[in-house]
């Protein structure tokens, strides 16, 4: 199981903050993960809708869509920060 | 940095409000080297009367370690004897303090440049989102990132 | 600037320290439209021990009148929302406060440059000399003007 | 009749720091005033030995050497600035 956790508007078009899932074997990158939570359901695919805005972080730490997500405990996806 | 004494690095997520003379005069407190000190603040406009608060949603965590990896790389490239960054989160009314970036250098361009790369890299990378809510009632929307914040990010690299 | 009002411009030399976080406080009251605050603060340095201290001597009318045209020239270039500029002067200790600058915009980079600015041209033509006095009891001499704070100025214009 | 006053190690090396005096006909210019100083005694040929360096304000405003001190009520002079 790995956690998922969601912030601002991605939090609130999921409808959940956090949640706990099984990941299938060929979700390996950031990417991969995006992809495969927009089959998931309406909401999901409305969160995830335009792919290249949503930051991934992986354990805490910004990560490209690209990189690996192999590991990870906790994956948080969110939109592009607005603090300061 | 005087003795190899570690530059202090604070880093606070928080809901209360700062006190920006205060956290100024810990961090500079027993550093006889410093000659400059440069603090940022950054308030709540009321964008014309239109706004009644800001709400601020934060990433527990991830946030104030964002924060600090900011803070230290900033320490190092820019030889400050001290850094603090102090961010706040929920309800901010109109002429609130939001974020506090408070900068310890021997010389003032040290200082200005440290403050000013935590901003940069603050608004870009820390994981923080702002929420509009106006006035009249109305539910605002969340804030669009700026492409001028990532401009003046990328001056840095 | 909101409604037209001219922006807040406070110029002072004076003996006595001043307080960093009443002067921003008394400048940033009322000004709605302000969503960035930089304050510069530059300090006796204790020059690794062998500093007792620093002699402000200006030349008076003339140093208050520079302060102003450059904080006048600060607003009007980066669009302030308000501007101060306090500067000491006679005897100060090491770790005393020397000069202050807070600037206010609506945005941080605004803020930056205005006081960054009105540091770099105060340094290179507001007149103030400054004169070293040795912990060790000797008379020390009239710091040298620097090449660097020169090449500063330089690059605003 | 013209004030002159002075500051800093300009102050300390002429010895005075402000005096008044009457500037002949010929002296049109800030440096045309230094060239005419240095030919008052040591100390003011000392404290304006290196001309170059030599600030003058005209009713405390800064102007270059070369230009005109006409109609000036104080004259400045002083080193470089060290302020800040």
């Amino acid at each position: 199981m790995t956690k998922l956790v969601y912030f601002a508007w991605v939090r609130e078009r999921i409808g959940k903050g956090e949640e706990e899932i099984d990941l299938p074997a060929a979700v390996k990158t950031g990417a991969d993960l995006l992809r495969h939570l927009k089959t998931r359901g309406e909401e999901y695919a409305h969160a995830l809708e335009h792919e290249k805005v949503i930051c991934i972080a992986v354990d805490q730490e910004h990560v490209e869509h690209d990189e690996t997500i192999a590991g990870a405990r906790e994956i948080a996806l969110f939109p592009p920060m607005t603090g300061g | 940095m005087a003795g190899g004494v570690p530059a202090p690095v604070v880093v606070r997520v928080q809901r209360e409000d700062f006190d920006a003379a205060a956290e100024t005069a810990r961090l500079t407190a027993g550093s006889a080297a410093a000659g400059a000190v440069v603090t940022f603040t950054g308030l709540c406009r009321d964008e014309g009367g239109r706004l009644s608060a800001l709400e601020l949603e934060h990433y527990p965590g991830m946030a104030e370690a964002e924060i600090g990896r900011i803070c230290r790389t900033a320490v190092e490239r820019f030889s400050l004897l001290g850094i603090a960054a102090i961010h706040r989160v929920g309800k901010i009314a109109p002429g609130g303090n939001i974020v506090l970036v408070v900068a310890l250098a021997p010389h003032r361009h040290a200082a200005f440049d440290g403050a000013s790369f935590v901003m940069d890299y603050l608004k870009t990378s820390a994981p923080f989102w702002k929420k509009e809510h106006f006035a009249d009632g109305s539910q605002g929307g969340w804030v669009d990132a700026k492409d001028s914040d990532d401009r003046a990010r990328e001056k840095w690299s």
